[in-house]
């Protein structure tokens, strides 16, 4: 079945191809680490298997698909000139927004709509996460993890068809910014032949708020009373509760947090992914594999190894290696996965006897 | 009685009879009535349940007895079946040669995988047993496409070799002449009954795979597996090495799971590569909680119950909603209706996810809890006053 | 020439020293007990020797064999048997499957597989460990999940547990940390028994001196990693560096 | 071939008068009373519409779900008619299928073919249906095709546009009216070459399965027959998402094409991030870079929005032509469901429609007839002009669309438009090309089940 045209260029821009293919890995590298910080946030703080992770993923994607279509609710308007398919009088759709600011903000505004969300994704999914803890986690904490599977999975498959109920099944397209639409030279800057190292405007954008969102949960963790609090008690839970502190009210906020950091990943990913119904359950089991090569309970491990196998995959993606060994960007986040778990047997950074039994 | 004491005996005749009689259990509802569209009682179902059941059960040895959660065991499925459909091709329609060797191949892709993965405990085994399913997934899809036939699925073509079939032979997997797609049909009255080989076959091979499955749970061996799941440490300072009970379940396991492939292949000759999908691990997890993992007949009961839905809720479209409730007043009908579109049709999924929920929430212990609790109902409680007594554990099993 | 000799055994965890120098020799058929303040090293020492660890320097012979490099299920079948601080016993089984474990380890070896016997036929083995569970009073809780059982009881099926297996050397872990005085006392009693009904050789780690001198035939002090004195109890009482080493170690 | 489906409705027949109630199990395979799978007794016949309704392409079959289910209206003598106006056969006269009543069960295929057999041998098995119509992946398509083929009745696939379902998967109860990867190659050729030139490189990214390989092998050779070079050929995982890692690689390919041998959400997504990419915005060797989507289907085009402009690719069908039969198809389909047909849609309508007619002609519900009847059939007025179904494989030929994404698309529906009819003299092929298995190929026996 093999039927490709052989020809490589093998020397030619290979550093180039490298640094392109770093710059990619990088970004697949930070949507990766940013769905695995928040189950490691989950696994860590609270010891539940949340398959419900993916979805909660897949609901920031459409917090986005959401506010464009809020921003271009619209009303009805008839142009005789022009017919539709039935060959009546088209209704032309005139977004509010447009007719209130006039064309010109209004349509600022709709080009915006994926950063605009952020402002819708962040209370939804922290009331989303609050009511996911509040009202069914919380009585599974004592379960065994078999049963947090079942009933996470089962949440997940109930939240995904309720978007497939309003949004369909089909993906769809989430335009970024038209500022941030084109692609700039990264070649240039290093002193590269120009027009060489192209790379998209938008996945910088992702890159560098990923980066951001990291650093913030992390000094988040460190530097509030709040963070040392949950830290404290992601080492040892019962001591912490012993000391007199609510441990579970923070619990609680945290799982809020982590689905937040899970769906404002979702939101701005969306010009790169188109969101479709089913995005979360295919995010889930990468994301479990990511946190686990990560090591249970450790949050710069699930950072570190979410970057890594989105770089490793990348590489793996190139013609020149899969020339060798065909089908290995299929495998080699289970292959890097089976490797790092047998030479370190906690993955990358993880404690002792997290989830280890 | 077979090695059973009399309690196992007569829980093994319950399974034996019930199994025999799926074909008539299953079809509770006249084929003329609204209700037919419940009525399972067709070959390809039955044969899913048996099949599925044999899956389960064998996926159960291993996660109920020792804990260990493989979210693997679709790969050993899939072995199974296209090592079945190969003997096809190469051999004949016969499906003993195939069968046998399904068992033999998946025991030793077990085996490879699980040396492997067992070095590792809790949701590390999980993700290193996940990653080499997907992984060959992933490869039986697309670069051994030239093996498995990708994503079409592995067939037989009228060209392949098939050295062993004779000129008279079936075109369609048998046993010595027994072809699996025959059906006896019995009308009774408004009632179909509809008595197939292939089921029965199935079902003969699920039956054998329960009594060794009870067998197991009966035995040391199954007793060491679930000291396992307690404590290994005390095993450990008791003188055993827990490693090659758990290699020994795990490959036990797989070799069920390639008799179910393989029998999945036996009763249609053809094998996809989504059976290794982790959705498929998944499915058998799924079934193995949902039934009631660590009992004899939970996971049985889990495998029926989801493809039951599979099959018979996807295939509720609204003009069946529609005829079910003809009868009422054209404004309550088309309330019914709409009421209950999200939830047949192409909605099942939901209404799958949603029967997830409410047992995990409210039968802690699977479904198998659910009819243990309607059992206590009907049970006189002779002893209410002796609750104070220390509780006898419960039977494993039940 | 004692059954367990333990000769110049040290174990470093980084920079700290945890045991240097160790010499012990234990003689059959008598009770031995280490004691030792806080971090003096006792439970470093009791992972050498069952094979959780693996010490720097020296060498541990039971009955004439080493144990180092062994892997804790082989040191069992050797015929040491370890009790733990907490009980560690299979809480989903029951008390009499709790028992029937060890039976068959002590029959089966490492591993066997036996998929079709039937626990409930092995005649032999069901009554031994019923025999065992009646020694210790426990006969009539065998039905019961060995997870519901009190402290006391747990300690007690494990001490079953152990013994049916009969080992030549018993290693006790602290077996009254954590005890109520009554619990303590009941402990006591029953390893009195133990020791009075049956050829075993019993080392103790221990804490409580009550538990100490109520038991031991020789006692070692170990402090810091190494051993200070060694003697029958009515010598260890009022030895001058036992109270110093203690003292020092105000609490 | 053993007899072994039975028929359900027709054995109850037969069992209440061999006396109600009396357990005897008389029929056994051989004695059966009908003469070929689940032959219809009573008043009615039942047809099985097989489509994904859950997965990534639940909307496709969604919309095919509705197109059949008009087919059915139509067929009963319901509705308008729709094409049933404009057809060249007239055997069928709104009275369901030979005087019978048209019924009909459904499926979910979930995309998957072990999930769409078993949702088929339900049909088979317990509703008793003697076709199945339906589909939107070709894996699902072959392996229906071969569980039909087995159990003695009628496949009419819907969506599949692999070489195999009529190439060297091809069976004699199967029948495909969607066009194929070779006739999408053929077809986009000359305008390629129209609007390209004949000295282009081009890179290929294939969706790594069946599907993929022959679509990527089709295009190849046609391209190539224009004097295109292939530079490259790069398999891509399905449903990567993301495919950044293989598409910034073709910046410095030095190759001036790209073609997306991708469909669905890969394409979507694939597209989109060429596009995002800057590739078209480029220049290489003095050309303006362009990309190529081979296989078209309007509602990935919608997906795709505003990155699909000015891109090639082509389709079976589209509802913006304007023949009589189309017409008359859009405007029942949109009087009843408010938005245009989209091509499979379409294809799974007129196969419902080809079907009836075909037994409407035979005179019979048999198989066999119904496939004897259906062979060498030429018709029209279905909306791809004058069609044929061929006889040695059971693919039909008709002229195919060439497809490019529209400029100022004004509502959800027109993002495409259609650029050419390609005529059908020049997607034709020999059957037993290459391509298509060979002299090896073969339709085999007709199976009636009986």
């Amino acid at each position: 079945m093999q039927r490709r045209a052989e020809r490589n260029f093998p020397g030619e821009g290979t550093m180039e191809a490298i640094i392109l293919q770093i710059l990619n890995g990088l970004d697949k590298g930070s949507a990766y680490a940013l769905i695995a910080l928040g189950l490691t946030l989950i696994f860590g703080t609270l010891g539940v298997v949340n398959f419900a992770h993916g979805a909660l993923f897949m609901i920031g994607a459409f917090c986005a698909v959401t506010m464009q279509r809020i921003l271009n609710l619209s009303f009805e308007q008839v142009d005789p000139s022009r017919t539709d398919f039935l060959g009546n009088p088209l209704k032309v759709q005139v977004p509010y927004i447009e007719s209130w600011f006039g064309p010109e903000t209004g349509g600022a505004l709709l080009d915006w709509s994926v950063p605009l969300s952020i402002f819708l994704a962040i209370p939804v999914m922290i009331g989303l996460g609050y009511a996911m803890e509040r009202g069914l986690i919380k009585h599974f904490y004592k379960r065994p993890h078999a049963d947090q599977i079942l009933v996470t999975f089962g949440l997940a498959i109930v939240l995904q068809e309720i978007i497939k109920y309003f949004f369909g099944a089909n993906p769809i397209q989430v335009a970024a910014p038209s500022v941030f639409s084109g692609s700039f030279d990264f070649g240039a800057i290093l002193g590269f032949d120009p027009n060489v190292i192209i790379y998209p405007y938008w996945r910088m954008v992702y890159f560098l708020f990923s980066l951001a969102i990291i650093g913030a949960v992390f000094s988040f963790l460190q530097f509030t009373t709040f963070g040392m609090v949950v830290r404290a008690g992601m080492a040892d839970r019962e001591t912490v509760g012993l000391l007199g502190i609510n441990i579970d009210r923070r619990f609680t906020v945290m799982f809020g947090l982590a689905a937040a950091v899970a769906g404002l990943a979702g939101v701005m990913y969306t010009p790169i992914l188109a969101p479709n119904y089913h995005m979360g359950m295919d995010f889930l089991v990468l994301s479990f594999v990511v946190v686990v090569v990560g090591g249970m309970g450790s949050l710069p491990g699930a950072v570190l190894a979410g970057f890594l196998l989105g770089i490793l995959q990348s590489f793996a993606s190139m013609n020149e290696i899969k020339s060798i060994i065909p089908g290995i960007d299929q495998v080699i986040i289970y292959l890097i996965a089976i490797i790092i778990l047998l030479t370190r047997p906690r993955g990358l950074m993880g404690r002792k006897g997290v989830m280890e039994d | 009685m077979f090695g059973l004491n009399p309690r196992d005996t007569r829980f093994l005749l319950i399974v034996v009879f019930l199994t025999l009689a799926t074909p008539l259990l299953l079809q509770p509802f006249p084929e003329s009535s609204g209700l037919a569209q419940f009525n399972a009682g067709y070959p390809d179902l039955m044969q899913r349940f048996a099949i599925f059941g044999i899956f389960a059960i064998g996926f159960n040895i291993l996660f109920g007895l020792t804990g260990y959660l493989s979210f693997g065991h679709a790969a050993f499925l899939g072995v199974g079946s296209y090592t079945v459909v190969w003997m096809y091709k190469l051999l004949g329609y016969n499906i003993l040669p195939g069968l046998v060797l399904a068992m033999v191949i998946s025991g030793l892709f077990a085996l490879l995988i699980g040396f492997i993965s067992l070095r590792r405990s809790g949701i590390y085994f999980s993700i290193l047993t996940l990653a080499f399913a997907q992984m060959s997934y992933n490869l039986a899809y697309s670069v051994l496409t030239p093996i498995t036939n990708g994503e079409t699925g592995l067939q037989v073509y009228s060209n392949d070799p098939q050295v062993l079939m004779g000129a008279n032979a079936p075109t369609s997997p048998h046993i010595f002449g027994l072809v699996m797609r025959d059906s006896v049909q019995l009308p009774v009255g408004d009632w179909l009954f509809t008595f197939n080989i292939g089921y029965y076959f199935c079902a003969i091979v699920a039956i054998l795979a329960f009594y060794i499955s009870l067998r197991i749970f009966r035995s040391p061996f199954g007793m060491m597996l679930r000291a396992i799941k307690t404590n290994q440490t005390r095993l450990n300072y008791t003188g055993l090495n827990p490693r090659p009970y758990t290699l020994a379940a795990f490959v036990i396991s797989g070799i069920y799971a390639g008799l179910a492939g393989g029998l999945l292949a036996a009763m249609d000759p053809l094998a996809g590569a989504e059976r290794m999908q982790w959705t498929a691990s998944g499915e058998v997890v799924l079934m193995t909680i949902l039934g009631g993992a660590g009992t004899l007949m939970g996971p049985v009961l889990g495998a029926g119950f989801i493809k039951y839905f599979e099959n018979i809720f996807s295939k509720i479209n609204d003009n069946v909603l529609h005829a079910w409730f003809a009868f009422l007043p054209d404004g309550l009908e088309n309330f019914l209706v709409a009421l209950m579109h999200p939830f047949v049709g192409k909605g099942w999924h939901l209404t799958l996810g949603i029967l997830f929920m409410l047992v995990v929430i409210f039968l802690p212990g699977g479904l198998i809890e659910g009819g243990q609790r309607i059992a206590r109902l009907f049970r006189r409680r002779p002893d209410s006053d002796s609750r104070h007594q220390p509780k006898p554990a419960p039977h494993v099993g039940e | 020439m004692g059954i367990l000799e333990v000769k110049g055994v040290g174990k470093r965890f980084g920079g700290l020293q945890a045991l240097g120098d160790v010499n012990l020799s234990v003689a059959e058929n008598t009770v031995h007990a280490i004691i030792g303040p806080n971090g003096a090293g006792k439970s470093t020492l009791l992972n050498c020797l069952v094979g959780k660890l693996i010490p720097d320097t020296g060498s541990v012979m039971f009955d004439g064999q080493s144990v180092l490099g062994r892997k804790p299920h082989e040191i069992n079948q050797m015929g040491i048997s370890r009790v733990f601080q907490t009980p560690e016993i299979f809480g989903d089984l029951t008390v009499m499957e709790n028992m029937l474990i060890p039976c068959f380890a002590k029959r089966d070896g490492a591993f066997r597989l036996h998929p079709f016997e039937t626990v409930a036929n092995e005649r032999a083995l069901n009554e031994r460990a019923l025999q065992m569970l009646e020694d210790l009073n426990m006969a009539e809780k065998r039905h019961m999940h060995a997870a519901s059982l009190s402290r006391g009881d747990k300690r007690r099926l494990e001490m079953a547990m152990c013994l049916v297996q009969e080992p030549r050397l018993l290693l006790l872990d602290e077996p009254t940390a954590g005890m109520a005085r009554a619990d303590t006392n009941n402990t006591i009693d029953l390893l009195k028994q133990i020791k009075e009904t049956r050829d075993i050789t019993m080392a103790i780690i221990e804490h409580d001196m009550h538990v100490v001198f109520s038991l031991a035939d020789r006692i070692t002090v170990l402090a810091q990693g190494t051993p200070l004195v060694e003697d029958v109890p009515e010598k260890i009482k009022g030895h001058p560096k036992v109270q110093e080493a203690y003292l020092g170690q105000a609490h | 071939m053993t007899n072994s489906y039975l028929t359900r409705r027709g054995v109850l027949k037969t069992g209440a008068v061999a006396g109600a109630g009396v357990a005897l199990p008389t029929i056994f395979t051989a004695g059966r009373a009908s003469a070929f799978t689940n032959e219809p007794m009573g008043g009615t016949v039942k047809l099985g519409f097989n489509v994904p309704q859950t997965g990534p392409y639940a909307e496709e079959g969604l919309d095919e779900l509705r197109a059949q289910e008009l087919a059915v209206e139509h067929l009963n003598g319901m509705g308008d008619g729709g094409m049933l106006n404009t057809f060249s056969s007239k055997a069928l006269d709104g009275t369901g299928i030979l005087g019978k009543k048209v019924e009909f069960v459904t499926g979910d295929t979930q995309t998957k073919s072990d999930a769409a057999r078993a949702s088929a041998k339900s049909m088979i098995e317990k509703d008793g249906v003697v076709m199945i119509n339906g589909g939107s992946s070709s894996g699902v398509a072959v392996a229906v095709q071969g569980l039909c083929q087995e159990a003695g009745i009628i496949f009419m696939a819907g969506l599949t546009h692999s070489n195999d379902t009529t190439g060297k998967d091809r069976k004699r109860n199967g029948f495909r009216h969607f066009f194929n990867a070779y006739m999408s190659g053929a077809a986009l050729a000359p305008v390629l070459e129209k609007a390209y030139g004949n000295d282009r490189r081009a890179y290929h990214l294939t969706a790594d399965y069946t599907w993929g390989y022959t679509q990527q092998e089709s295009i190849q050779a046609s391209t190539e027959a224009l004097g295109w070079e292939t530079a490259n050929n790069v398999l891509t995982p399905v449903g990567a998402g993301d495919f950044s890692s293989y598409i910034a690689p073709v910046l410095n390919a030095g190759v001036d094409v790209l073609v997306l041998n991708h469909y669905g959400g890969d394409m979507v997504n694939s597209l989109t991030q060429a596009v995002q990419f800057g590739l078209r915005d480029k220049q290489v060797n003095g050309k303006n870079f362009e990309i190529v989507v081979p296989l078209y289907s309007e509602l990935m085009a919608e997906g795709a929005g505003a990155n699909i402009k000015g891109v090639y690719g082509s389709m079976n069908w589209n509802w913006q032509l304007q023949d009589e039969g189309t017409k008359a198809f859009v405007k029942s389909f949109g009087e009843k469901y408010g938005r245009p047909p989209s091509n499979s849609a379409h294809t799974c309508y007129v196969q419902v429609l080809l079907y009836a007619d075909a037994v409407a002609r035979a005179g019979s519900f048999n198989p066999c007839a119904v496939v004897e009847a259906l062979e060498g059939f030429e018709f029209d007025g279905m909306g791809n002009g004058p069609t044929t179904y061929r006889a040695e494989d059971h693919q039909c030929f008709k002229d195919v669309l060439v497809m490019k994404g529209a400029e100022n698309p004004t509502t959800q529906f027109d993002v495409l438009e259609v650029v050419e009819v390609t005529p059908r003299a020049q997607v034709e092929y020999a059957p037993e090309h290459p391509m298509f298995g060979g002299a090896e190929a073969t339709l085999g026996e007709c199976n009636s089940g009986a």
